[in-house]
């Protein structure tokens, strides 16, 4: 009455299915997650004018720079979520105790935190550009920094959660340990939407953009499994 | 030497308060790190010196606590590695 | 995986014949918050063997056992997996490795069941709905099934947790105080389960402040650990 | 290869060695720096275009290459610390740490001086300093994240991926930001340029430079000690030695 050995490895794909379900079913029913970084974002963004002033021209020069500065902060804010509830009830630890690789856990959690908070982002963005009138020809330069962009945002804030997961007030770290590392994007990303209001080709940067967003895919999620390895530690 | 004299070195040219606020802010910013080595090097001394008092006196108060319970009752050994060691 | 171990695992032996011990820890040291928990200690579990770790509180049973599971980084010695590093070999060792910590590992979000199906499927364990259903009734979560976790109680996630066991196929067993808050009854049906499991050729390697009285002497091995002052011996 | 090496893997053996560096980089640092800092305050020429504000160069130049040079410092330690293991290696890059951040900070400082001057503003968005105060940023994280963990292990890994991730990050960031600058700024503001220097100039400036480079050793020596202490205070030479250095202490 031998125990079979097990043969448990999962392929990669199946893997990365069930945690991508996972988070996803856990942020469905929980939608605060969603919604709150969200709001953040809409809030953060309706602040500029009352604080500026509603002049047309004033808004639409600065309009990029306020997106994207409040996409880079709702990003923030969502960050917590990537690590923190699977940390402290113990499921991050059976994670990395499993038998499959953590690069693709890992790969799988941001994923499905893009899903969840970045995706949304983008899906609204349109509408506040409107609300700061943001030049015409700049929407599709908007949407699609947007689309590289935030996932590089997600990628690299996932390092520093993983590194902030353990301490108890890790918060106001996190944004100290991961808004400078955001720095690059955001120059190019509002470069780009700036470069595209002029009429002007804004592929650099886009190409830039997709260089670090490509860079971070391959080179976050070992940085990733290396810090939360020393934070279950 | 480049000046004629001690006001017109102060003076810098001009340039007196930039240069010297410069110079002045660098060597203070280096005075602090250099004092706060020296005073952890010895802080920590300290701390160590501290922890180490304390253990001793935990080591003795559970010693005495151990011969009196030991008096009590025939300890049964069944403990193997750090109850050796000690 | 040799035939032959698996064979002399069965018979319950741990003599001279069985070299290859399942798991094993050499000169193991550990320091938390600056101070030693314990020094050298030297551990070999084979199949069939049953191990209780025990001491006073804060006197490293958690940190042992995270160490053993690779959770924790020994400050000096190694823990080896069938005579090769666990570092070196984690995927097969993971395989064969069944940890359940303080922390249940049990989503609130997520319903009994869907919390056993995502545990027994992060292990490579394809279930389906009947077959969890029958498991979680062995834990005594009948009629809990579809529930949301955050509506049951500590003691119900305990047991989500715990009913892994039933299904596991890995034969290293690291259970850090699995009879909290589980009542008499829930304890007994662990200790057979606990004895199907060893004369399956697995191991256990647990804490408790449970005596294990059920278990043969030669079966259940002791390490005791205690609270101390000491510094390294170099 | 590495084999020479082994003897300084030793805690005891390093702290001991770095112990016996201190006097001579005390003086040697002292020499240096003091001889450099008079020749460039007083002797060394005035630029013909600064005037005598460009005596701020001989500590702004070395205080910002200090600043990268203690990052790579750092990085480099991170890097052996996780691929070998070594653990003084964690301790080398926790003592960099705070030298690092202070030296960044004298460069924002002289150069925002520097600046006033010459641009007739504190603060200008300039590559140079713009990317300084992003290491400041960068050093700050790791200081934070080094006093945020309570065992100095664990603290030492940490930091020691984020500054591996902060040193693939800053030629990109140092790129971007000097991109963005070139972008916005247009050739209206000459920055903070070097000037041609001349041969009574380049002296000083290598005295000052030798000498800062031996003051942040020193430094790091001192600090480099303290961490090893605290990690190893369980060890039995660091107990006889904190006995000792306490009991002389008492006695004197």
């Amino acid at each position: 009455m031998n125990k079979p050995m097990p043969a448990t490895n999962l392929s990669y794909r199946s893997v990365f299915a069930l945690i991508f379900k996972r988070d996803l079913t856990i942020a469905l029913r929980h939608k605060d997650d969603i919604i709150n970084p969200l709001l953040f974002f809409v809030i953060v963004v309706t602040l500029f004018p009352l604080g500026i002033g509603p002049e047309a021209q004033t808004l639409s020069r600065i309009a990029p720079g306020i997106i994207w500065v409040a996409a880079l902060l709702a990003t923030l804010l969502s960050l917590d979520r990537l690590f923190k509830s699977d940390h402290s009830d113990g499921s991050l630890e059976q994670m990395l105790l499993s038998p499959q690789p953590i690069f693709i856990l890992v790969l799988a959690k941001i994923v499905a935190h893009w899903f969840i908070t970045g995706l949304p982002l983008i899906l609204i963005a349109p509408l506040l550009a409107v609300l700061l009138h943001l030049n015409e020809q700049s929407y599709g330069a908007l949407i699609l920094t947007l689309l590289l962009g935030t996932p590089v945002l997600s990628l690299l804030g996932a390092i520093g959660v993983a590194l902030t997961v353990g301490i108890k007030k890790g918060g106001v770290l996190l944004s100290l340990l991961v808004l400078p590392l955001y720095i690059p994007v955001l120059i190019f990303a509002t470069s780009a939407i700036d470069t595209a209001a002029l009429g002007l080709p804004y592929s650099g940067q886009l190409a830039i953009i997709a260089a670090l967003f490509f860079g971070s895919l391959t080179l976050a999620p070992f940085a990733v499994a290396a810090a939360l390895k020393v934070s279950t530690n | 030497m480049q000046f004629e004299s001690f006001s017109a070195f102060l003076d810098m040219g001009g340039y007196g308060f930039y240069v010297w606020l410069s110079f002045g802010v660098s060597t203070a910013l280096l005075l602090i790190l250099i004092v706060n080595s020296v005073l952890g090097h010895k802080k920590v001394i300290r701390n160590i010196a501290v922890r180490q008092q304390r253990e001793e006196k935990l080591r003795q108060v559970r010693n005495q606590k151990k011969i009196v319970s030991d008096n009590v009752k025939q300890p049964s050994d069944t403990t193997t590695s750090n109850e050796a060691s000690q | 995986m040799s035939a032959t171990n698996l064979d002399n695992a069965n018979l319950g032996v741990n003599n001279a014949n069985e070299k290859q011990s399942l798991l094993s820890a050499s000169s193991v040291t550990c320091i938390r918050e600056e101070r030693l928990l314990f020094d050298q200690l030297n551990i070999e579990i084979n199949a069939g063997d049953i191990v209780q770790v025990e001491g006073p509180n804060g006197s490293g049973k958690t940190s042992l056992l995270r160490i053993l599971a690779g959770l924790s980084l020994p400050y000096e010695g190694k823990v080896q997996y069938r005579n090769q590093s666990i570092s070196t070999c984690q995927e097969a060792f993971h395989q064969d490795l069944l940890y359940l910590g303080h922390l249940p590992g049990v989503k609130g979000e997520m319903s009994a069941q869907e919390n056993l199906q995502f545990n027994l499927a992060l292990h490579g364990i394809k279930s389906n709905i009947v077959e969890t259903e029958s498991t979680l009734a062995q834990v005594n979560l009948t009629g809990f099934e579809e529930s949301l976790a955050s509506h049951l109680s500590a003691g119900q996630h305990r047991k989500i947790s715990l009913a892994r066991l039933y299904k596991s196929n890995a034969r290293i067993w690291i259970l850090d105080e699995p009879f909290t808050a589980i009542d008499k009854q829930g304890v007994q049906a662990l200790e057979q389960l606990f004895k199907a499991h060893l004369t399956q050729g697995g191991c256990i390697i647990l804490t408790t402040h449970q005596d294990l009285l059920t278990f043969p002497s030669q079966q259940l091995k002791k390490i005791t650990l205690d609270y101390t002052f000491d510094s390294i011996g170099e | 290869m590495w084999k020479w090496l082994h003897p300084y893997a030793n805690p005891e053996v390093s702290y001991h060695f770095a112990g016996k560096l201190l006097p001579w980089l005390t003086v040697l640092s002292v020499l240096f720096l003091s001889i450099g800092i008079v020749w460039a305050l007083a002797f060394a020429p005035a630029d013909y275009q600064q005037g005598h504000s460009f005596r701020i160069f001989y500590i702004h130049v070395p205080a910002a290459s200090l600043s990268m040079g203690i990052y790579l410092g750092m990085a480099i330690a991170a890097f052996t610390s996780m691929v070998w293991q070594f653990k003084l290696a964690d301790a080398s890059a926790a003592a960099m740490a705070p030298v690092g951040a202070i030296f960044t900070a004298i460069a924002l400082i002289t150069g925002a001086a520097w600046g006033k001057p010459m641009w007739g503003t504190w603060w200008i968005w300039d590559a140079r300093l713009t990317s300084e105060l992003i290491l400041l940023f960068l050093y700050l994280g790791i200081i934070a994240l080094h006093s945020a963990f309570e065992d100095k292990n664990l603290a030492g890994k940490a930091a020691g991926i984020l500054t591996l991730v902060g040193v693939i990050n800053l030629p990109i960031i140092k790129y971007s930001v000097e991109w963005w600058n070139t972008l916005h700024q247009g050739s209206t503001v000459s920055k903070l340029g070097k000037p041609s220097m001349t041969m009574d100039m380049l002296w000083p400036f290598l005295f000052c430079f030798i000498g800062f480079i031996l003051l942040v050793t020193l430094i790091i020596c001192i600090r480099f000690r303290s961490e090893i202490l605290a990690r190893n205070s369980i060890r039995p030479w660091v107990r006889t030695l904190v006995l000792t250095q306490t009991a002389l202490k008492e006695n004197s």
